[in-house]
């Protein structure tokens, strides 16, 4: 395959007071794959995730997205770059309708959000593709509710609503079926199936059954450095990560959901 | 099973504010048994739990703990009946190293797992002894909130979705320690949505859907009662 | 006119100079009204008081509202420069007569002169003139300044120096404190090592009462004698004899000084349990000429009564040769007080003995000094 | 996000924030509050007519104008400032300082006023945005602390004598401000404008986003907003709102003093804001209102009792009337409409 | 010998007074972390009780003949009591809320308390005299220090201390530090929470009300006492970063001796030097010197 890679971690490391979360990680996600990170408790995925997005300075080595270094820009930066990360809970605002929701994160591209002497009305039209954001998620229905009053699942499609709103090329979405239902789950794997046309998804996940459906290729991590990386079916082979995340060998992946 | 109830709940009613959410809840729990609560998102077995404890606003009908009424006690009287409770959001505490965390509950009886039994369960816990409780991962705080209520020596654990965001290979281990509970006598009432991880573990179900229990069954029943599972849960 | 005569009293009632003037000033222009009669030119007397709180527009709007909506006659100003300063602007936006009794600037009868001002009691020039005056005629030729850092404290330190340096005595330094300084220690510590004669304490309430304290703790009043620039009776009272034995006070008033003095006092006694502060003698005083000026007069007609009050001999128990200069000042004699030992303190309140008594003329700002336009004409 | 995760005390619990009415009340005006906006027009207005006071209600309407530029970041925003009293009476000062000593014509003054108390606010707003919530409060206390000291010793001020005696002059240079029906109108007129000027505000793409940050501030942050610098435009705009209350109050009143810089002065403008109803347009109008009149009437009536009785509304209206009066209504009216519509 | 300019022995003497004034501003910044640590209240009322405590002492003394040493116990009983009514009655009540109400309520209970002493005892205050056994001065060669003053240091230091001991080392503390977070929960687990935090309420305020007492001598009793200071020792808590006990401890010490020498060096600036410190450690580390990074 010689789809183009458009993110690359190199030594990418981050030790907190002497130890090591995230150890010397070279990690290359291609273009429009759905990307899977697992690995045990504590080996550093949501760390990783951290890193990427700037909520974290690493200790070593360089981020590259799309051939430019971003290692050292800030967290708003690389959001406007097209990195955008997805909220484990309450990544939403809880007062604001969910077409609300969508809105405010289609109103940034507009350039005018420092523009206090401005009507609201000047945001109107972006009411028509806040819409069409919500069809995809099935949530047309509830564009005029207030966000807390969705139930946990809905919430999370409106999340994903309000990150596809802002075009992101790389989405990175930690435990995204966490705390959720049978139902929600198999509907947000759907989701994420969807939108992931067009788009390139990084993602943690516990839950072999939606990891096995739909993820391209597999990164897994130990003690915070790369065990095993490749297609789901080679990887879910290895001893190594069958005895490091799966416990008792003779397991099959499809573990425990 | 012993006829001994360890928990039995009628009529219970509870709110959070202004939202009614239990309406009527009806339950019992026989003295080392593990029960199992199912239902979907928001269904309010986690209320169910806080309202045992007396964490929710208002609440009203009968909870009665080994025979104790309890649904006029302050949370801390609810603790010292023997009543353990490990929350859905997990409540580490970020001021309180990991160890502090884990000595945090006071020991309400003999006879709790001591703490290298603990570490030796859960070796990351050991490993992060030192660290700020929320600075551990999502799956190591979710261990700590179980190891936590396990040296209590609580004998009713209250175990909210305790499964949840941990790798396989600790949930394999939560299983094992629950079945080791059991033996050891300790009543134990779960709420998983994590149905494959409950299912071989508990000696009974309920069923909560809106507020109310709305099936029950024992373990024997399982394969019978697949299909209602199918419909009330998509399982 | 017919209907009541109206005087009003801004004071503060439960701030910083509520003790030194506050509901008992008050108190003492009703007193005043009552001992008049309550009534003038057949007219009843009414008294209306308000607390401005320190806060100038507070004063001003109250002062205001009384002028337009009571038809008020006097305007008495009880403590605090800022809302006296208010007042008067009102007072001479509106023609109506105002007499300042608490307030320290000597800025009302300066550069903000006005024809409808009266200023009766004190300012901080005279305090200057008497303490230091005398201080330097009685051999405190070295002076080392403590200055609460702020107007007020600056002019009285200003007007100080100048005494001093006129009288043949120096000063050797000076160091400046903010305002409500809880600790002078560091402050008294740099002062010693002045070596200077004399400790002059330009600062006031609090700030003046503090600084005494420590400067008795860390040993100072062994070394240098210490004035109090503007004291008042309640400060000495608070820091007790024991604590301001020695210290130099000037004042306009003593409520010991002469018999018609200590019946007064007395009376003021019996109700408050403390003794009158020369700022509640003068709020007396001034209400009682003010309705013997409108008696005489036959009309509460501002300009004509100004003209009486500015004409007329104030003599009663507040004070002696007492006349109003054309640019409203009041001249009086002031006095130079020196705090007595705890031995020689017999009964409650008796604090002072008389060091020296300094004429009107020489106590107030001259007229030469003066900016004041209305004295130039 | 499992791992940094804040495990709040009120993960569970309804928080009641000081903004809680905002999400309903925030947007647009509706029929019958237009109406009584009108008529609340048409009544000041008419009222040097009718008798009303003019000195007193000009006094109001800068008090209400000051409340309200306070509220813009408290209700809007979320930010609680304790130390709003630097810019009204900084601004205040400079208008003074400029009218009389300097000379200048009144709506330089103001103008003065207005930018210095605007670069305050910058000064204040990036030392303190760095910080929410009460460490906010206490910071921008703090700071105001520093300003009211440097006014207390600065010589332009005229230290605790206040800068008394700034004539009005005349506005452009004609219209004589001397007069006090000229005067109000002038006030009156500015004050409806700001009035108008922090609704459109409020509802502007910048109120939107002030909305998102009151809501969800890591959120806002990861939609790519930098939200630092529209909290610090908010405090920079509310600052120099603050000032133009200051500046309009020196030039009514004739002097500035003190009192104007203290930190009372900022707990005030909180009470009047909390009383009136924090998060709602009209609520700091009616406080300051309400603040102003009971200070007006206890000023001869209770005499000592003045900080007591302010301290038991304080109190008062933090355990019994947190939406305060506007607030209240709206909830009232809420409810009512949710029972009819049930 | 000189050191900066001025000779030794004054600068000597000017840093034992800084420390002297420092250890009143950790005593009241310590008690103002342990409520905020551990309530998330900003208790503005803490000049009011700091106030309060110095008036029972001097009650006490000039009604009842109390001597120092009782007052020292009693006061500090006294004013903890009125802590623990003022939690019941009213700051109960708003646990759950925005911490601003918390602000908003204690400054106005600062406001009735300082409002109500005026009335009673009028603003120019009282003066309490310092206790026998502590009377007079020690010459340390290089300054005369009262002994009084050698005293409260002792004293304040080692209450301080105590205190930070009891909070971080002990599990009382680890309850403590885990209430403030999670309230509910630490009930659950079987702590009796409410009278926890009653407690601490009560025991932040007697740590007021002792500065009080332990002040009493050294400056003049007044209403105002509290309010003059509360906004330096806000001040205080937000350089130590807030909630950190030791943090606030420390930088009372130091911004103690700070500001003593900017009366030498600068005296204009004495007022303001603390707020400066403040903007710009702000600046360099926005929680505080000792906070964690939130
Ligand atoms: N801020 C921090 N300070 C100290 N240690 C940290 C910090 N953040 C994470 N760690 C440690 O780094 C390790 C990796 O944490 P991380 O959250 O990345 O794990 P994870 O792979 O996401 O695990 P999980 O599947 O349980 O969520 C853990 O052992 C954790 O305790
Ligand atoms: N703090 C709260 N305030 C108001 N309503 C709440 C609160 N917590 C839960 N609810 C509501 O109560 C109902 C029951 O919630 P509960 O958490 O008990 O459900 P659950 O069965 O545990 O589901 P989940 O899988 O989401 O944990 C839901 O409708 C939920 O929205
Ligand atoms: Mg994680
Ligand atoms: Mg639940």
């Amino acid at each position: 395959m010689s789809a183009e890679t458009i993110l690359e971690t190199q030594g990418l490391t981050k030790e907190f007071k002497g130890f090591v979360a995230v150890n010397n990680v070279d990690l290359k996600v291609r273009r429009g794959d759905i990307h899977a990170l697992i690995g045990p408790n504590g080996a550093g995925k949501t760390t990783f995730f951290n890193l990427l997005t700037k909520f974290l300075p690493p200790t070593r080595g360089t981020i590259t997205y799309r051939g430019v270094d971003i290692t050292h820009e800030r967290p708003a930066q690389t959001a406007r770059r097209g990195i955008v990360r997805s909220f484990q809970i309450s990544a939403v605002f809880p007062h604001l309708t969910a077409m609300e929701n969508v809105r405010a994160a289609l109103q940034r591209n507009l350039g005018t959000s420092f523009h206090f002497w401005k009507p609201e009305k000047s945001l109107h039209h972006l009411h028509g593709r806040a819409m069409e954001l919500l069809a995809t998620v099935d949530l047309q229905d509830f564009a005029d509710e207030l966000t807390v009053n969705l139930p946990y699942g809905r919430k999370r499609a409106l999340e994903l609503a309000t990150t596809m709103a802002l075009e992101p090329d790389l989405m990175l979405l930690d435990e995204p079926t966490q705390g959720m239902g049978h139902e929600d789950v198999h509907r947000v794997t759907q989701l994420i199936k969807k939108v992931s046309e067009g788009r390139t998804i990084l993602m943690v996940e516990h839950n072999m059954n939606v990891v096995s459906s739909i993820a391209d290729r597999i990164t897994v991590l130990q003690r915070g450095a790369v065990i095993a990386d490749g297609p789901y079916a080679e990887v879910s082979k290895n001893p190594q990560v069958i005895e490091a995340y799966m416990g008792a060998a003779d397991t099959e992946l499809q573990g425990a959901h | 099973m012993s006829a001994q109830e360890t928990l039995n709940i009628s009529g219970l009613h509870a709110w959070y504010g202004e939202s009614h959410v239990l309406h009527g809840v009806d339950m019992r729990v026989n003295e080392g048994e593990v029960v199992a609560l199912l239902g979907r998102n928001g269904a309010g077995r986690t209320t169910t739990m806080r309202a045992i404890v007396g964490l929710t606003g208002a609440r009203k009908g009968s909870i009665r703990i080994r025979g104790e009424e309890a649904i006029k006690l302050p949370p801390h009287r609810v603790a010292k009946l023997g009543v353990g409770y490990c929350p859905e959001e997990r409540g580490i505490f970020a001021s309180l190293s990991a160890e502090e965390n884990l000595m945090l509950p006071p020991e309400i009886a003999q006879g709790g797992m001591s703490v290298a039994e603990i570490y030796d369960m859960f070796p990351n816990l050991k490993e992060r002894a030192a660290s700020p409780g929320t600075r551990l991962s999502g799956g190591e705080q979710q261990m700590l909130a179980v190891a936590r209520i396990l040296r209590t020596g609580a004998r009713l654990l209250l175990l909210d979705e305790i499964s949840e965001g941990l790798a396989p290979v600790i949930v394999q281990k939560l299983a094992e320690t629950i079945r080791t509970l059991k033996a050891k006598g300790y009543t134990i009432v779960l709420v998983e949505q994590n149905f494959r991880f409950a299912a071989p573990l508990a000696d009974r179900f309920y069923v909560m859907e809106h507020g109310r229990i709305v099936r029950e069954f024992a373990q024997h029943e399982l394969r019978e009662n697949m299909g209602m599972l199918q419909e009330y849960l998509g399982v | 006119q017919t209907g009541p005569v109206r005087i009003g009293f801004i004071t503060d009632m439960a701030s910083l100079y509520a003790d030194i003037d506050g509901p008992a000033g008050a108190e003492m222009v009703k007193w005043a009204v009552q001992d008049f009669g309550g009534k003038v030119l057949n007219r009843p007397v009414e008294v209306l008081t308000a607390d401005h709180q320190n806060k100038a527009d507070v004063a001003a709007s109250k002062a205001r509202e009384w002028i337009d909506s009571q038809n008020l006659s006097l305007l008495i100003g009880g403590t605090s420069s800022g809302t006296n300063l208010a007042m008067a602007g009102i007072a001479k936006e509106k023609k109506r007569p105002f007499i300042s009794i608490g307030a320290g600037s000597a800025r009302l009868t300066n550069e903000d002169c006005s024809p409808y001002t009266i200023h009766y009691a004190y300012d901080t020039v005279a305090l200057a003139k008497v303490g230091g005056s005398a201080l330097v005629k009685a051999g405190a030729k070295k002076w080392y300044f403590l200055t609460a850092d702020y107007a007020f404290g600056h002019s009285l330190e200003a007007d100080s120096s100048t005494v001093v340096k006129a009288n043949g005595g120096t000063v050797v330094g000076a160091v400046r404190h903010p305002l409500n300084a809880s600790d002078f220690s560091s402050f008294l510590l740099q002062a010693q090592g002045s070596k200077a004669d004399i400790l002059g304490l330009a600062n006031a309430g609090g700030d003046f009462i503090n600084a005494m304290k420590a400067a008795k703790e860390f040993g100072i009043t062994k070394s240098m004698k210490v004035a109090g620039l503007l004291v008042f009776i309640n400060d000495v009272h608070s820091i007790g004899v024991a604590n301001a034995e020695g210290l130099q006070v000037a004042d306009s008033w003593y409520w010991n000084q002469d018999d018609e003095s200590r019946k007064f006092a007395a009376r003021f006694f019996e109700k408050y349990k403390r003794m009158p502060s020369s700022l509640q003698a003068a709020d007396y005083s001034a209400t009682m000429n003010y309705l013997k000026a409108v008696q005489k007069v036959g009309t509460t007609d501002t300009d004509k009564v100004m003209a009486e009050l500015r004409g007329m001999k104030y003599n009663d128990f507040y004070h002696k040769n007492g006349s109003v200069r054309a640019d409203g000042r009041m001249i009086h004699d002031m006095y130079l007080y020196q705090v007595k030992g705890s031995k020689e303190s017999t009964k409650p309140w008796d604090y002072y003995k008389l060091v020296a008594k300094v004429p009107g003329d020489q106590a107030f700002t001259t007229v030469a000094e003066s900016k004041c336009s209305l004295l130039k004409k | 996000m499992s791992t940094p995760s804040t495990s709040s005390v009120a993960a569970d619990l309804p928080v009641e924030a000081p903004n809680a009415a905002i999400a309903k009340h925030g947007g647009g005006v509706g029929r019958a509050t237009g109406l009584v906006y009108l008529a609340l027009l048409a009544l000041a207005l008419v009222a040097p007519l009718i008798g009303l006071y003019p000195v007193f209600v000009m006094k109001l309407l800068c008090f209400a104008l000051f409340a309200c530029a306070f509220n813009l970041l408290l209700g809007f925003t979320g930010l609680l400032s304790f130390g709003h009293a630097a810019f009204f009476g900084f601004a205040a000062y400079i208008t003074g300082h400029t009218v009389k000593v300097m000379g200048w014509s009144p709506e330089l003054g103001i103008l003065a006023g207005v930018v210095v108390a605007a670069l305050l606010g910058l000064a204040f707003g990036f030392v303190a945005i760095r910080r929410q919530g009460i460490y906010f409060a206490m910071i921008t206390l703090a700071l105001s602390q520093m300003v009211y000291f440097l006014c207390l010793q600065a010589p332009f001020t005229g230290g605790e004598d206040g800068l008394q005696g700034v004539l009005r002059g005349n506005l452009f240079g004609v219209i004589p401000l001397m007069d006090d029906t000229v005067m109000y109108y002038l006030v009156l007129a500015i004050f409806v404008a700001c009035f108008l000027g922090i609704m459109r505000i409020v509802n502007s793409p910048f109120g939107q986003v002030l909305k998102m940050i009151r809501e969800n501030e890591p959120r806002a942050v990861s939609l790519g907003y930098e939200v630092d610098r529209y909290k610090l435009l908010a405090f920079v705009l509310s600052a120099s709102l603050a000032g133009l209350a200051g500046s309009l109050k020196t030039l009514v009143m004739k002097f500035a003093t003190l009192t104007d810089v203290h930190w009372s002065m900022s707990g005030e403008v909180i009470l009047m804001s909390l009383l009136g109803g924090v998060g709602t347009f009209f609520g700091p109008v009616l406080g300051a209102g309400i603040v102003i009149a009971l200070q007006n009437m206890l000023a001869d009536k209770v005499g000592e009792w003045v900080t007591v009785i302010i301290g038991a509304i304080f109190v008062l209206c933090v355990l019994a009337f947190r939406k305060g009066v506007v607030g209240e209504l709206l909830a009232w009216r809420d409810r009512r409409k949710a029972r009819a519509k049930a | 010998m000189e050191i900066f300019g001025i000779p030794h022995q004054a600068f000597l003497g000017q840093l034992m007074l800084g420390l002297v004034n420092g250890a009143f501003y950790a005593m009241l910044s310590l008690g103002l972390a342990v409520i905020f640590g551990l309530l998330d209240i900003v208790n503005f009322a803490h000049g009011a009780l700091y106030m309060v405590g110095a008036f029972a002492a001097w009650i006490m003394l000039d009604k009842w003949g109390v001597n120092y040493w009782f007052a020292l116990v009693l006061a500090p009983l006294i004013v903890g009591a009125l802590g623990v009514v003022i939690e019941r009655l009213f700051l109960k009540r708003l646990y759950g809320l925005d911490p601003l109400y918390g602000l908003l309520l204690t400054f106005g209970l600062a406001l009735i308390l300082e409002g109500a002493f005026r009335r009673e005892y009028g603003v120019s205050g009282q003066s309490y005299q310092v206790p026998e056994l502590l009377s007079g001065a020690t010459n340390l060669g290089f300054m005369i220090l009262p002994n009084y003053r050698a005293w409260v240091v002792v004293a304040s230091i080692t209450v301080c201390l105590a205190t930070w001991y009891l909070i971080e080392r002990t599990r009382l503390g680890a309850y403590l530090r885990a209430g403030t977070e999670n309230a509910k929960l630490v009930q659950a687990f079987g702590v009796n929470v409410p009278l926890m935090v009653t407690l601490t309420y009560g025991a932040g305020a007697a740590l007021a009300g002792l500065a009080g007492v332990l002040a009493a001598p050294v400056i003049q009793v007044t209403p105002l006492m509290g309010s003059n200071l509360i906004i330096v020792v806000f001040a205080v808590v937000v350089i130590g970063g807030m909630g950190s006990i030791l943090g606030s401890v420390i930088t009372g010490l130091g911004l103690g001796v700070v500001e003593g020498f900017t009366r030498v060096f600068y005296p204009e600036a004495s007022n303001v030097v603390v707020f400066v410190i403040m903007a710009i450690v702000l600046m360099l580390r926005p929680a505080g010197l000792f906070g964690k990074e939130a």
